[in-house]
C-alpha cells in the first residue's frame, strides 16, 4: 500500500497545504511547458520554426506570455452576468487540481489511494463542463452561449462512451483503484487486452478536452472564441491552463487505464509515467495539427452512431470473455 | 432566334447587330422602359443569364438615364446589350422577380445613381452606408466627405 | 459490414494524412529569420523610385519635362527645374515622391524620356509619419550638382561642336558633291577636251 | 432589467439572430452576414457588403486609361495578374493593337501562375475555415514560391502592375523560365500530397460532401460562374467559350463535377491548378523569342466611341469589363463585373436551411474575395 502524506507531514492540514502547492506548481509548469511543446510541434508540422527568441529554443516565450497575462487589465465588459462570468474561470481550473491529486504516479508517489478513485476521478472531471457552460451563459454573447451550448453536449455525449471504455478495464483488473489497475498491468499494459477500448478512450478523451478536431465550443472559424470570447487576460489565461492541464489528466488516465502506469523496465517509475503521458499528449497535438474540425451534428453522430456501439459490443465481449475465463 | 423574338415583342425595339471581335457582344437593341420586364422575362426563358446590369450617367448629352442590361449565353458565346433610356425622374421597373440575379445590381444602381426601381423587393443602399447622403458615380456628385489625410 | 468498412477506411485517410504532417515534421524549416537574415531581392523588385546614374554624364539626367508628373496615377511625384547657365538642357532642383502614395505601378518609369528613372532596392521602409515617405530623389546628387553641371556643360559643348562639326562636313560634302555634280556636267567637254 | 436575454427576436423567442462580421475569423475580410438562426440552423441570411468599397468604378471616370491600370490588380487582390492583363487586352482589343507572341506567352504563363496562388489560398483558407491549420501553411508555403518567380519579373508580390498596352513591362530570363518549369515538376508532387492531406480526408468529406448545393436554377439566374458553375457539370469557362488572347492554342481540360457542392468544387479547383500547370508547361515549350512591347502603340489611349465588353476567366470566374468610351482619353463609364459579386448575391437562397458551421464552409468553398464584391 502507497505510503500517506498525511503520515509524512504530520499535521493534514500542513500535507494539503503542501500537495496543493506541489500540484498548482506542477500545473502551471506543465501548462506552460505543454504550450511551448505544442507551438514548437505545430510549427515544425507546418515547416516553420515556432518560439525562438525568449531563452534558449524560445522555451521561456510561454513565461513571457504568461506575464504579458498576467499583467494585463482584467476587463469586465458591461453586459455580462457578473457572478457567472467572475466564477467560470475559476470552476474550470479548481476541478483539474482534485484530479492530479488522485494519480499514481509511481509507486511511492500518490496522495491517497481511494479504493473508488476511479470513479472519483470520472466524477470530478464531469464537473469541468459546467465551468465552461458557466463561462459562455455568463458572458451574455451569443457566441460564447452557442459555444457553451456545444460543449455541454458534446461533453455529456462523449462521457458515454468514455465510461464504456474503462469498464471493461475495470472487470478485467476487478479494482476501481487506480493505484490497483497498474498493478493489475504487472504483466501486459492492457492496450494488448482492449485495445478498442483504449481507442475509444483515447477519442472520447480528445473530445472531452476539446482538443481539434473535437474542439467545437471554441471553433475559432465559426464561433471567434466560443466560451470564452468575452475572457481577456488572466481569466483567459485560466481556460488556456485549465485545457492544458486538462491533457494531462485525460492521458495521465489513459497511461494508468491502458499504458500499465509506471511499469516499465529500467527507469524510475514516475519517469516511466511521464514519457507515456506525453507521448499521449503528443499524439493529442499530432491530431490537431492534422485535421480539419468537424460539424458539430456530426461529431454528436460519431459518438452515438459509431462509439458507443462500438463500446457497448467490446463491454459484451469483455464480459463474455471474462466469463468463460 | 432571340433578337426575332424581341422583334415580334414590339417592333419598335431597335436592335443592331455589332461586331463582336472588337466590341465582345453581338446585339444591341434599344428599347422602351415599359418593355423592360417583358423583354427580360423572354431573355430569361431562352436560357440567357443577366451576366451584368449597370447604368450610364448620359444627362449631361443626351438628359437621360441609360440602364444597361447584358445578357448572355456562356456556352455559345451570344452577348446582347440591352439599353433603356430613363428620363432623370422616371422610375424603373424592377426585374428581379424574372431574373433574381437582377436583385442586387439594381440595388447598385439604385444606391450610386439614385434610379428608384418600382417593384424590386427590398431596395436600399448595397455599398454605401445605410445613411449616407448622394450618388457616387454621379457624374456631377461633389465628395462632401471630409478627407482623410 | 459497410459501417465497419467505412469505419475502416476512414481511419486509413486519417493516418494518411498524419504521415504527411510526419513528413512535413522531418523536413527542416522553410522560415526565413528576418531581422536576422536579409532576404535578397529579386532583378526586378519595386521599390520607391530612384534616380539612376546615366554613363556618359556621370549623374542622372531628370530634365523636369513633367512627364512623370501628369502620368502618375497616384499624383505623388513633384518636380521643380530650372536651366543652368550656359546648358542647353534643364536640370530638376526638387524631385520629391511621396511614397506612402505610390502604388509601384512603373508608369513614370515607361514616360521617362531620358531612362533616368529605376526602381529602388530597399526592402524595409518605415516611419513613423506619413512625412517620411516623402522621399527627395535628388538627394545623393545635390553634392556632385556643381561639377556634375561643370561636365554637362562640357559634353553638351562636345556634342554641339560635334553636332557643327557634322553639320560643317555635311555642309563640305553637299558642296562637294554639288561641285563633282557641277564637275561632271562640265567633265565631258573637258574631256572631250583632253 | 432583463440582462440574461441573449435570444431576442420580435415575436419568436425560439430564434435569434446572429451577425457574422463584419470582422469575424472567416468571412475573409469585412463582409457581413445577418444570420437569423433556429439554434445551429439557419433560417434567413443576408450578406451585408460594402465594407470595402473604394469605388473603382468613379476612379476610373477621374483618370485616363493608362492611369487607371494599376487600380486593375487592387480589385482582387488574389488574382491581380489576371484582372491587370484582362484589362489591357480589353484595351488592346478595342484599339485593335497586335501584341507580339512572346508577350501573349508570357501573359498565359503569368496569369496562370497568378491562378494557381489564388487557388492554393483558396485551399488553405478554407481548411481554415474547416478547423485545418496546417495545409493553410503549406499553401502558403508553396505560394509563396509561386510569387517569388513573378516577383522575379515584375517586381511586386500581390497587386502586379505587368501589363501595358501592347505588351508587358519586362522581358522574362531564361532563369525565369527555368524556375517557373522547376515549379511545376514540383508542384505536381505537392498536389499529390494535398490530395492525401486534404481532400482523401474523411473529415473533410464529411464537412464538404452534400452541403452548399449550388441547384443549377439557382445558378442559372444569379449567373453564377467559374469552378462554382464547373462544380454543377456545366463545362463552361471564358478560356474555351471566348477564347481571348492565345488560349485557343492550349491543350487543356475544362474540368467539372456533378453535384455542386462544396467537396465538387474543391475538387474542381484542384483539377484546375493541374490544368493550369499543364498550360504553363505548353506555353514554356512553345514560347518564342521576340519583342515583348507592341512597336506601334498610340501615344493617348482613345477608343473610338462605344461600348466594349471584355471577359476573362479569373480564377474566381466570369470577370467582365465594360467600358463605355465618348471617344476621349477618359472612360466614360467602366463597370467591373466581379464573379464574387454575383456569387454571394446567391447567399440568402444557398444559406437557408445550413448549419452555423456550414456558412463557414460555404464561404469558404465559393472563394469570396471581399475587395473584389464592393470594388
Amino acid at each position: 500500500m502507497s505510503p500517506n502524506f498525511v503520515e509524512i507531514f504530520g499535521n493534514p492540514w500542513l500535507a494539503i497545504l503542501v500537495a496543493m502547492s506541489a500540484i498548482i506548481g506542477y500545473l502551471t509548469l506543465n501548462a506552460l511547458m505543454l504550450i511551448w511543446l505544442e507551438r514548437k510541434l505545430s510549427a515544425r508540422i507546418q515547416r516553420r520554426m515556432g518560439p525562438t527568441e525568449v531563452g534558449p529554443y524560445g522555451l521561456l516565450q510561454t513565461v513571457a506570455d504568461m506575464g504579458k497575462l498576467i499583467s494585463k487589465e482584467l476587463l469586465t465588459p458591461e453586459h455580462v452576468q457578473k457572478p457567472l462570468y467572475l466564477a467560470a474561470p475559476v470552476l474550470v481550473f479548481a476541478p483539474v487540481v482534485a484530479l492530479c491529486s488522485l494519480f499514481p504516479v509511481s509507486p511511492s508517489w500518490v496522495f491517497h489511494d481511494y479504493n473508488i478513485a476511479l470513479v472519483l476521478l470520472l466524477a470530478i472531471s464531469g464537473t469541468n463542463v459546467l465551468g465552461i457552460f458557466i463561462a459562455g451563459w455568463g458572458s451574455n454573447n451569443k457566441y460564447a452561449v452557442l459555444g457553451a451550448v456545444r460543449s455541454v453536449a458534446q461533453n455529456i455525449a462523449y462521457e458515454i462512451p468514455l465510461i464504456l471504455a474503462v469498464i471493461p478495464v475495470v472487470m478485467t483488473a476487478r479494482t476501481l483503484s487506480l493505484y490497483g489497475i497498474t498493478e493489475a498491468q504487472s504483466a501486459f499494459p492492457y492496450i494488448l487486452v482492449q485495445p478498442l477500448a483504449a481507442i475509444i478512450f483515447l477519442i472520447a478523451a480528445t473530445a472531452e478536452t476539446n482538443r481539434a478536431p473535437f474542439d467545437i465550443p471554441e471553433a475559432e472559424s465559426e464561433l471567434v472564441a466560443g466560451f470564452h470570447t468575452e475572457y481577456s487576460g488572466m481569466r483567459f489565461g485560466m481556460f488556456f491552463f485549465a485545457e492544458y492541464s486538462n491533457m494531462v489528466i485525460a492521458c495521465g488516465l489513459a497511461t494508468v487505464l491502458f499504458l500499465g502506469g509506471w511499469k516499465g523496465p529500467l527507469l524510475p517509475g514516475f519517469v516511466w509515467f511521464f514519457i507515456k503521458v506525453y507521448a499521449l499528449i503528443v499524439l493529442m497535438m499530432w491530431f490537431r495539427w492534422t485535421f480539419p474540425r468537424l460539424r458539430f451534428d456530426q461529431l454528436m453522430k460519431f459518438a452515438w452512431v459509431v462509439l458507443v456501439p462500438l463500446a457497448i459490443v467490446n463491454l459484451l465481449v469483455t464480459t463474455i470473455v471474462l466469463k468463460l475465463i | 432566334m432571340i433578337e426575332e423574338k424581341l422583334n415580334e415583342l414590339d417592333p419598335a425595339i431597335v436592335s443592331t447587330a455589332e461586331n463582336y471581335a472588337v466590341k465582345g457582344y453581338c446585339y444591341l437593341h434599344k428599347l422602351e422602359v415599359a418593355r423592360l420586364p417583358e423583354a427580360a422575362a423572354l431573355f430569361c426563358e431562352d436560357g440567357f443569364q443577366l451576366e451584368m446590369m449597370t447604368c450610364v450617367d448620359c444627362r449631361e448629352s443626351d438628359g437621360i438615364f441609360r440602364l444597361v442590361y447584358q445578357f448572355n449565353i456562356y456556352d455559345i458565346a451570344q452577348r446582347h446589350l440591352l439599353h433603356v433610356d430613363l428620363a432623370p425622374d422616371q422610375a424603373a421597373p424592377s426585374i428581379a422577380a424574372v431574373c433574381p440575379g437582377a436583385n442586387w445590381y439594381e440595388r447598385e444602381v439604385y444606391d450610386m445613381y439614385g434610379v428608384e426601381f418600382s417593384g424590386h423587393p427590398d431596395l436600399k443602399r448595397i455599398l454605401m452606408n445605410d445613411d449616407y447622403v448622394g450618388h457616387p458615380l454621379l457624374k456631377d456628385f461633389v465628395d462632401t466627405a471630409p478627407q482623410v489625410i | 459490414m459497410r459501417f465497419l468498412k467505412d469505419i475502416f477506411a476512414g481511419t486509413l485517410t486519417l493516418l494518411t494524412g498524419m504521415r504527411v504532417t510526419l513528413q512535413h515534421f522531418l523536413r527542416p524549416p522553410v522560415t526565413t529569420q528576418y531581422p536576422l537574415e536579409k532576404l535578397e531581392m529579386s532583378e526586378a523588385y519595386r521599390d520607391v523610385i530612384v534616380l539612376i546614374e546615366k554613363e556618359e554624364l556621370g549623374t542622372h539626367d531628370c530634365i523636369d519635362c513633367q512627364a512623370c508628373v501628369r502620368v502618375c496615377p497616384s499624383m505623388c511625384i513633384e518636380i521643380e527645374g530650372h536651366r543652368p547657365e550656359g546648358l542647353k538642357r534643364k536640370r530638376a532642383t526638387k524631385f520629391e515622391v511621396d511614397f506612402a502614395l505610390c502604388s509601384e505601378c512603373g508608369l513614370c518609369l515607361d514616360v521617362c524620356p531620358t531612362d533616368t528613372l529605376g526602381y529602388g532596392r530597399d526592402y524595409d521602409e518605415a516611419g513613423y509619419q506619413r512625412s517620411d515617405f516623402i522621399y527627395d530623389l535628388l538627394k545623393p546628387w545635390r553634392s556632385g550638382e556643381e561639377t556634375a553641371l561643370k561636365r554637362i556643360g562640357e559634353i553638351e559643348a562636345a556634342k554641339a561642336a560635334e553636332r557643327d562639326a557634322k553639320k560643317k562636313a555635311a555642309a563640305a560634302a553637299k558642296k562637294a558633291a554639288a561641285a563633282k555634280k557641277d564637275a561632271a556636267s562640265t567633265d565631258p567637254p573637258t574631256e572631250k577636251d583632253a | 432589467m432583463d440582462r440574461m436575454e441573449v435570444v431576442r427576436a420580435d415575436d419568436d423567442r425560439d430564434t435569434y439572430y446572429i451577425n457574422m462580421g463584419p470582422q469575424h475569423p472567416s468571412t475573409h475580410g469585412v463582409l457581413r452576414l445577418r444570420l437569423h438562426l433556429d439554434g445551429e440552423r439557419i433560417i434567413d441570411a443576408e450578406p451585408i457588403i460594402g465594407y470595402g468599397h473604394r469605388a473603382h468604378e468613379k476612379m476610373a471616370e477621374n483618370r485616363d486609361y493608362l492611369q487607371f491600370l494599376p487600380n486593375t490588380s487592387r480589385v482582387d487582390y488574389l488574382s491581380g495578374m489576371i484582372y491587370n492583363l484582362a484589362y489591357c487586352q480589353a484595351i488592346e482589343k478595342a484599339l485593335e493593337i497586335e501584341v507580339p507572341e512572346r508577350a501573349e506567352y508570357i501573359r498565359i504563363i503569368a496569369g496562370e501562375l497568378n491562378r494557381i496562388s489564388s487557388h492554393l489560398l483558396w485551399l488553405g483558407t478554407f481548411l481554415l475555415d474547416l478547423g485545418g491549420i496546417t495545409p493553410f501553411l503549406y499553401c502558403f508555403d508553396d505560394r509563396e514560391k509561386i510569387l517569388d518567380i513573378l516577383d522575379s519579373v515584375t517586381g511586386s508580390r500581390l497587386t502586379y502592375c505587368y501589363g501595358r498596352f501592347g505588351g508587358v513591362t519586362m522581358d522574362v530570363d531564361e532563369t525565369f523560365l527555368e524556375n517557373t518549369a522547376a515549379f511545376c515538376t514540383y508542384f505536381h508532387k505537392r498536389l499529390v500530397e494535398y490530395d492525401k492531406l486534404v481532400i482523401g480526408n474523411v473529415i473533410f468529406q464529411e464537412r464538404t460532401k452534400g452541403v452548399g448545393i449550388f441547384a443549377p436554377e439557382i445558378a442559372a439566374r444569379y449567373a453564377v460562374t467559374g469552378p462554382c458553375l464547373r462544380a454543377l457539370g456545366q463545362a463552361r469557362d471564358v478560356r474555351k467559350d471566348e477564347p481571348y488572347g492565345i488560349y485557343e492554342r492550349f491543350d487543356f481540360a475544362v474540368p467539372t463535377c456533378e453535384k455542386g457542392d462544396c467537396f465538387d468544387r474543391s475538387i474542381v479547383r484542384m483539377e484546375e491548378m493541374r490544368q493550369s500547370l499543364a498550360i504553363i508547361e505548353q506555353a514554356l515549350r512553345d514560347i518564342p523569342s521576340g519583342p515583348v512591347m507592341a512597336a506601334k502603340v498610340p501615344k493617348r489611349i482613345r477608343p473610338p466611341e462605344g461600348e466594349y465588353h471584355f471577359g476573362v476567366e479569373s480564377a474566381r470566374g466570369h470577370f467582365g469589363i465594360y467600358i463605355v468610351s465618348d471617344g476621349s482619353d477618359i472612360p466614360f463609364r467602366m463597370k467591373l463585373r466581379t464573379p464574387s459579386f454575383a456569387h454571394i448575391s446567391t447567399m440568402p437562397e444557398v444559406l437557408v436551411g445550413t448549419m452555423l458551421a456550414d456558412t463557414v464552409a460555404i464561404l469558404g468553398s465559393i472563394d469570396i474575395v471581399i475587395p473584389e464584391i464592393d470594388r
